[in-house]
């Protein structure tokens, strides 16, 4: 049975939507459990094929409607992308946990059923998106995974729909870019299998069509990974997104995005393709270079947590586009280590944020005065969250930022170790701004404890809200005190062998 | 030179296509203006691929059942790309419903679908 | 101001197209890579492997199934979405 | 006066037309195997009927023939259809969507259980193209307001 994973992974939430919308329109309450229930078949799929790939050391191949790679699609699982299903599957799971009282507050009732249907959708699109092999169906899986997005974000307050049609026409911009890209390695191979393409590729380095489908497929990986000069659209979409959508789609979109840049530089091109033939791995680096400082003081100048969050994405975006860019070893463990941190760190400040407006009835950085005494539990989480942002030992941010050192010194690229420790510096500022008016500053007695609607009494956070944010700072705590065996056992391996 | 130019002539139609959705999208303040911009960037895209999958003097690729055992490839045209955009219209399809969705909401709360009057309203 | 923004990104993106273009191979040449690699198979067995002429219906549903199977997902996607964003509740 | 005319006219045609429509785009699903078509086209098609049938007629009429409700489970019903063919190689432990596994279900060989797989497939891919269609258009043109019937057993 567990040869079947790999595609479980992806069939059963799919399936699982379709079931979730049907009973909902009968009976609404039955959408949340039937979530929760899909989610933790995910990770379970997730942990076992990855569990397959750490035993047997060799990448698992599924052969959909068992028809041979080239002809037919293929599922392929291995150390670089089953380390990133593991973690999503954990992530979506407690994004879904934490959601319940959230859509609770924020969605009309009647509007649960397509809710949690599309809320599974995504979480499918991101499931296939990792773990396919086949050019073609990553780009389907995008768009999945993009149309729920679009539709989730919709759904959120003021200005929420303007923002989702102009994440829509980047979004739709970037996907054709990325089918455009595979249309031109298709013209010149004739196939659309990832394996089948890099023999194909190897002789025809030279050709100019493949460099300009190479562009192109950067292009439009860079726009769904909120890349710097196109990350625009995420701003305002992920901050006016309902604070339910918003725990869901921060963490895990770019970051899958992330991962699709890595498979395409270094497992379709071979890794000597994009750093000595065309000097892309060096264009990378300099926009992510720009895009650190850029976004890290966009990020400072931000009074709203959830959009100065935003800007903070972009930032985590630039140090993997770092780690790719130094184009050795160490660097690209550090990227790939960096994509995992990041979906439990941002995991976890998003919903701090969520927790924080949804109680505290505010937004505004500079009102969150003496938080930690009206809410410890969320003001604990968004310190370690933030810690491990910074990058303080402990935390798992550290360490993969220790990597990524380790990489650019080893390429000699001293104005990308410049740039990381600059963000670093930027974003400790950040964070202790927020730690030190939640923590030393005394909230005035005469402040309305509640912000807006004085009188109101102060609700505690629910269980269910407190319950995965504690998880999310364990698992940021957990991933640092392991980081020694994951790289060793797991993202070693995930390296192809030329770096 | 002329056979340089003919014989990819499809390929340059895409191009202008591409180009035309492409300013559509990028410089037209009126949103309605922009989908149909994104309309045309996809639509150019499908063109693309259709033409990858010609073959000079290629039938339709309903295979003949009767001379079943001698198929000859060089007489049906590709199928693949032609299955490859069935998906890119769907998509086409799709992403125009939403849109078309997302643009009502809009109207419904602006009352207007120009760009710079939305953000105006947003400055306030 | 845009405008020129726009017009000249539009020019720019244009002209790596048209660059690229004239390495294309030649359109509707049979000897091209996209015709001799994968699908060659597709045409000569699809009614020896699924009794179906219709090569294209064979790739859609037999060999790259799955694809269509996400298509449907797409267009069930599209649907829902328009159900929830627009439907007016109190 | 006139209105009542065109009304008569265009009401009476698409009445004998509707039909002939639907007929046509089952045809157009069931030859999905020998000349083009298939799904897709089918469902279009059949999802023009009713859409001609709220064009010509009013929204109530179009909505007392096909519900709101029965609609949504249409959405859900065919994809459900697709995946639940790919779910069935399962139960002879061959891998996702391989019907050739169908044999053992259907009394054929493995090559002819891949034709009726298909057929399958396109029948899922007809209820839920057509489906959708209808309930877009349908969403679009009245801008959300005519949902009152799912609004209330959403409670």
């Amino acid at each position: 049975m567990m040869l079947h994973f790999p595609a479980l992974l992806v069939v059963v939430p799919l399936i699982m939507s379709f079931l979730i919308f049907a009973c909902g329109l009968f009976e609404r309450r039955i959408c949340f459990p039937l979530t929760l229930v899909t989610l933790a078949a995910c990770l379970l799929f997730a942990g076992g094929s990855f569990w397959t790939v750490l035993s047997t050391g060799q990448p698992v191949h599924y052969h959909l409607g068992a028809w041979a790679p080239p002809w037919g699609i293929e599922y392929v699982v291995d150390n670089l992308n089953g380390l990133v299903l593991v973690a999503l599957a954990i992530v979506a799971l407690l994004a879904a946990i934490y959601a319940k009282t959230m859509v609770e507050r924020e969605i009309p009732v009647a509007k649960h059923a397509p809710f949690y249907a599309l809320y599974v959708l995504q979480a499918t699109g991101l499931f296939g998106m990792t773990v396919t092999g086949d050019m073609f169906n990553l780009y389907v899986l995008l768009e999945i995974a993009s149309f729920s997005a679009y539709a989730l974000i919709g759904m959120g307050e003021g200005a929420a729909p303007f923002a989702a049609f102009r994440y829509m026409i980047f979004g739709t911009l970037g996907a054709c870019a990325y089918l455009l890209g595979v249309g031109y390695l298709y013209i010149i191979t004739g196939s659309l299998n990832m394996a089948d393409l890099q023999q194909i590729l190897t002789p025809l380095y030279q050709s100019q069509v493949l460099s300009v489908g190479f562009a192109f497929l950067l292009v439009g990986t860079g726009v769904k990974m909120a890349y710097f000069p196109v990350h625009t659209w995420l701003p305002d979409s992920y901050t006016l997104a309902p604070s339910s959508v918003s725990v869901l789609l921060a963490p895990l979109f770019t970051k899958v995005g992330a991962y699709v840049l890595i498979r395409i530089l270094f497992t379709v091109f071979d890794p000597s393709f994009s750093t000595t033939l065309l000097p892309a791995t060096q264009v990378l680096g300099w926009i992510a270079v720009a895009g650190i400082l850029f976004s890290s003081i966009m990020a400072l100048a931000q009074s709203d947590l959830k959009r100065m969050l935003c800007y903070l994405i972009v930032t985590e975006i630039g140090y993997i586009g770092i780690g790719v860019a130094s184009g050795n070893r160490l660097g690209l463990i550090g990227s790939i280590f960096h994509i995992l941190n990041d979906m439990f760190m941002m995991a976890g400040l998003f919903m701090a944020a969520g927790v924080i407006q949804a109680h505290f009835r505010t937004r505004k950085t500079h009102e969150l005065t003496g938080l930690h005494r009206k809410m410890p539990v969320t003001s604990a989480v968004l310190v370690i969250a933030g810690l491990s942002v910074i990058g303080v030992p402990p935390a798992c941010g550290f360490f993969s930022k220790w990597y990524l050192l380790l990489g650019t010194i080893q390429a000699g690229q001293w104005f990308f170790m410049g740039a990381l420790l600059l963000g670093s510096l930027l974003n400790a500022i950040l964070f202790f701004r927020i730690f030190e008016r939640s923590y030393f500053e005394a909230r005035p007695d005469d402040a309305p404890h509640l912000g807006k609607e004085p009188g109101t009494t102060f609700e505690r956070a629910a269980m269910s809200e407190l319950v995965p944010m504690v998880l999310t700072a364990a698992f940021i705590i957990l991933l640092g005190l392991f980081s020694g065996y994951i790289v060793e056992y797991s993202i070693a391996y995930a390296v192809p062998k030329g770096m | 030179m002329t056979d340089f130019i003919v014989s990819k002539y499809n390929y340059w139609i895409y191009v202008l296509l591409i180009m035309i959705g492409f300013y559509g999208m990028m410089a037209k303040n009126n949103l309605m203006k922009k989908l149909i911009g994104m309309n045309i960037f996809q639509w150019s895209i499908i063109l693309f691929y259709i033409s990858i999958g010609s073959k000079k003097g290629g039938s339709v690729p309903v295979v003949d059942p009767s001379l079943h055992p001698a198929i000859r490839a060089l007489d049906y045209v590709n199928p693949l790309p032609h299955v490859l955009m069935l998906t890119a219209i769907v998509v086409g399809v799709a992403t125009t419903g939403i849109a078309l969705t997302l643009l009502i909401l809009i109207y419904r709360k602006y009352g207007t679908l120009e760009e710079d009057e939305i953000l105006e309203a947003l400055k306030k | 101001m845009n405008k020129i923004a726009a017009l000249i990104v539009t020019l720019i993106v244009g002209g790596v197209l048209f660059y690229s273009t004239a390495f294309f191979p030649k359109w509707g040449d049979p000897k091209q890579p996209a015709s001799i690699h994968v699908s060659p198979r597709y045409i000569e067995m699809t009614l020896a492997e699924t009794k179906v002429p219709n090569a294209v219906t064979s790739v859609l549903a037999d060999y790259r199934g799955y694809d269509t199977m996400f298509e449907t997902s797409v267009i069930f996607t599209a649907g829902i979405a328009v159900m929830m964003l627009i439907r007016r509740s109190r | 006066m006139v209105k009542d005319l065109e009304d008569v006219v265009i009401r009476t045609v698409s009445r004998i037309l509707i039909p002939f429509i639907q007929i046509y785009g089952l045809y157009v699903f069931v030859h999905g195997h020998g000349s083009p078509g298939g799904g897709f086209q089918g469902g279009c098609i059949v999802a023009a009927s009713f859409i001609l049938l709220a064009v010509a007629f009013n929204l109530r009429e179009s909505k007392r023939r096909l519900k709101e409700r029965t609609n949504a489970i249409f959405c859900a019903l065919g994809v459900f259809i697709y995946a639940g063919t790919g779910y069935l190689s399962f139960l002879y432990s061959g891998n996702f969507l391989d019907y050739g596994q169908l044999s053992n279900l259907f009394p054929t060989d493995p090559i002819k259980a891949r034709y009726y797989g298909m057929a399958m497939i396109e029948l899922g891919v007809q209820i839920t193209v057509m489906a959708v269609m209808v309930s877009i258009f349908l969403d679009l043109i009245t801008a959300g307001k005519h949902e009152k019937t799912l609004e209330e057993d959403g409670k």
